[in-house]
């Protein structure tokens, strides 16, 4: 079901856990969905990702569009790092099944969550940057029936 | 590469066919191959072989042959007794009681049939899983035609109060249907003292073949054909009969019967292992199913602050084989219903794992997979935003979402 | 005792499993066990058997994976076809297209409709058996909304003119369903060029397995479940896999399509030398269906003054294996409504007889039937009153009843 | 399906036949319902059923009823030919599958018919013999559904 990819970044996930004194952090999902990740960035004064790591409870393909997001935009400015879109994710990880998807897009959230976090404490705009939803992805379940 | 060893836990989800079993049935792929129907003597013996399947699971519900009903398995069997049950007593009501926690082949028959006009009421189950007596019993109206409880649930293996659901049933003339596809033969079952009148069952469930299982239907009952056409299964279920599959089924049944006390023994003393390390040895679970009323071989928990699919994945990476809600419904993304019924948060019920052992199961296996566990729920909790808020607030930390 | 040679000429009845076809089968009873809706490894074997079997077997039809239904055999196929259809299409109309000479799956299914308030019409044949196209098409009505036509008939071989009736249906935006159990790997199908909307097969009656079918589902019909439950066959027909059953379809569709040539044309030859040995050797004997739009394998005849059941018990004697009619309906006292269909009285229908041979049927069991059916007609004439009647008056006998 | 006594009567008919200027001959069934039984009764002066053959156009069962009717009534007398009554074939046959009782039936039948014939012929009245139905058997007709 996954590829080889996926299963890689699920089952070794690169950049797992916190950064303390993060300069943003965003929080994506929720429980009752079933899946949650939680994004740190450790932007520097040239508003380059210096580090991201995150937290993630959720399925094999939530780990790994997570893990795969921080290597996307790890050493990235934050502009850059605005162009992760969710499908530059699953591309990244060769492919998602359908039901799937909503993950990649629960990623891109979550980097936008915690550059938002990082522009409110710093008093900036980025460019494009839209508050976060509260609840994002349910509209993409939908089962075949 | 080394070849991994393969620890397989989801025997609730299917089951390997026994050698055995596989051995009685390979004459009739080949040489006895003839249709039952057929006048000439290659047939006769295909059809006494139907006619002796069919008097050998009788006795292991305690009924006669002629109640037996061939169909292609668990699904259809409770489909067929539903639907045309409910076709059937139409005039009588339109009113059906079954249960929330009901398999998906009961549920969503259920729900097709209030697309069609008719009422369906879904019990409530307690936090272990078991139905309110009193709640059932008060839900029957004059018009309720039909009442479809499971004998045992597949998730969390929690057995209902059937011989009881039975007698409330018989005392208010209301048909009594079954799914006994998990419990067969692995708890005791008589059609006649538990005043049963239709029950579901499915042979890849009891180390038989996929594609065959069997409706029992009381005589008397006048619910008529499911599948139209031909003269087989006393003119009730066309289709040439699936000999090899009825031959394989009744071997295992038969097996199965008379090894159901060492085998559920040995399954019960595994499981309970299992069920006294994880709640000793990993913190947050909770385990899911009634503790006394439950499957002999069902193990069934949810571990706070992680997720199934991950679970399992990990666990798959170890060689073991498990299952998190209902296999069929892998690829839905909500979380089991079951779960749901018994009270459990969303964010909890996405973190449930079912173990269902066998009687080759052994303490080593159990030892095994108890172990990796342990490894692999620490590591996803590692992971885990859910986990990181919970120890912070328990630490009383200051920084919390 | 010496052990008799057994002549299985009943092939339209059920047929062996192939070698071939049971060892492809074999590994998913024991050891590639898994539910393939599991999410370990282990059943990720089992899922792409089962991709596999659904993408061979659409290209049989010339169709793709996703519009092939598994089911367990064309009598649930003819049900599911025809019942879900006039389900979704109820708003549309509730008026239906048939023929005289439907197997009894589709039969039984049409007049179980009747009684549900739709209306069918059952479309007459020729002495052959083939329907008038103009009748069909003068039948089609503003609220037709299925016609279910078969493809060849399993009794006296008849080929119907599918691709037309595809087109006529196309023309006049009819869904169109036709029960192709004993045409498939016997005629070429496409079912794109045929504008065939809906198609039923079965696995045994192709050296597959029995229990097994599939229903052809083109995209975009929007007939739904007829077994709810599972999220299994795109949520369309629940119940778990029949891995094994579903392997060894496509293996004996593959090798079946595979030779379809060189084996019809082996069948064909036998059949015609029967034919053209009967026609010349026995007296008073018809030919049932169409001489040259034909099942390969198909030769049915009446012999006249005798009655069916008897012939065939006296071949079983001499270990020929024949029918009468179809299989599912012997227990029935009725003659073949076929026969009488394409306009034989009773008396004449009683007589017939069903021999369908194989690819593996020589010349010399072909002479060996026929050697015997002539002892054996001229015995039964022997002991016939109609017989002895019709003898009388032609020598102008006075003493006639 | 049919018992060895049904399966020998079938196969080894006893006899079958014409008898040349009978004293009686009964034709019952009809070609519509699949199932003709013809009787030949051969009667002496003192009511003695000397000979008896049958011809019969039905199913094994048929063939075997009207075979083993002949054997009952041969050398009994007409008054004791009256009591071969179907349920007496029956048991001679160790029985017959449900739906095949009607050829039973039908034996019954074509002794009486045969008998009418001779009665009729002779001009003399047989205790508890009745004209012969036309059409026999079809109201045994029924199928389980
Ligand atoms: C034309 C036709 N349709 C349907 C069927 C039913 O198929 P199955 O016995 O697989 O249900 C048969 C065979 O009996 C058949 O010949
Ligand atoms: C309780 C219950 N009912 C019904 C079914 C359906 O059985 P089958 O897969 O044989 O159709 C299952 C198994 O999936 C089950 O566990």
């Amino acid at each position: 079901m996954y590829s080889e990819k996926v299963m890689d970044h699920f089952q070794n996930p690169r950049n797992v856990g916190e950064i303390a004194d993060a300069s943003g952090v965003g929080t994506v999902g929720n429980a009752k969905c079933g899946d949650i990740m939680r994004m740190y960035l450790d932007i520097d004064e040239n508003r380059i990702i210096r580090d991201c790591k995150f937290k993630t409870f959720g399925c094999g393909a939530a780990v790994a569009t997570s893990s795969m997001a921080t290597e996307l935009v790890r050493g990235k400015t934050v502009e850059e790092a605005m162009q992760v879109t969710n499908r530059a994710v699953m591309e990244a990880l060769d492919g998602l099944p359908p039901v799937k998807v909503h993950c990649s897009l629960l990623a891109e959230e979550a980097i936008h969550a915690a550059l938002w976090d990082y522009a409110e404490k710093n008093g900036i705009k980025i460019e494009g940057l839209k508050k976060p939803k509260e609840d994002i992805g349910e509209e993409e379940i939908e089962e075949e029936y | 590469m080394m070849e991994k060893k393969i620890i397989y836990m989801d025997n609730a989800a299917t089951t390997p066919v026994k050698p055995e079993v596989l051995k009685a049935m390979l004459p009739y792929f080949t040489e006895k191959f003839g249709n039952p129907s057929g006048i000439y003597s290659i047939s006769s013996d295909n059809r006494s072989a139907v006619d002796d399947a069919r008097a050998l699971i009788g006795t292991t519900i305690g009924t006669t042959p002629e109640n037996i009903y061939f169909t292609a398995g668990g699904s259809e069997s409770d489909n067929w007794a539903i639907k045309a049950a409910a076709e059937a007593y139409r005039d009588k009501g339109k009113h059906i009681i079954t249960t929330k926690i009901e398999h998906h082949a009961v549920l969503h028959t259920c729900q097709y049939l209030e697309k069609c006009g008719y009422e369906v009421t879904y019990l409530d189950v307690d936090e272990n899983g078991i139905v309110d007596l009193e709640q059932l019993e008060r839900a029957i109206r004059p018009d309720t035609i039909l009442i479809s409880v499971m004998f045992a649930n597949n998730e969390i293996g929690t057995v209902e109060p059937i011989a009881e659901i039975g007698k409330i049933a018989k005392e208010h003339g209301v048909l009594f249907h079954t799914d006994a596809v998990q419990a067969y033969t692995r708890l005791p079952i008589d059609v006649d003292a538990m005043h049963i009148d239709m029950l579901s069952a499915s042979g890849h469930k009891i180390n038989g073949p996929k594609g065959i299982g069997f409706l029992y239907i009381r005589k008397g009952v006048k619910i008529r054909s499911f599948v139209h056409g031909g003269a087989q299964e006393r003119a009730r279920r066309a289709g040439t009969e699936n000999v090899p599959g009825i031959v394989g089924f009744a071997r295992a049944a038969e097996l199965a019967t008379e090894h159901m006390e060492a085998y559920t023994a040995k399954e019960r003393k595994v499981r309970d292992h299992m069920i006294a390390r994880i709640e000793a040895e990993i913190p947050y679970a909770r385990l899911n199913g009634d503790r006394e009323r439950r499957l002999p071989n069902n193990v069934n928990f949810c571990f706070r602050f992680i997720e199934g699919e991950s679970l399992l994945i990990l666990l798959d990476g170890k060689g073991i084989c498990a299952s998190s809600g209902s296999a069929c419904t892998s690829g839905s993304l909500d979380p089991s219903h079951v779960l749901l019924a018994i009270g459990l948060p969303h964010e909890i019920a996405h973190g449930s794992l079912r173990l269902t052992v066998s009687e080759d199961t052994t303490m080593e296996d159990a030892d095994y997979v108890v172990d990796s566990l342990k490894e692999i729920v620490a590591h996803l909790r590692d992971m885990s935003p859910l986990y990181e808020d919970f120890v912070k607030k328990n630490r009383g930390d200051s920084y919390v979402q």
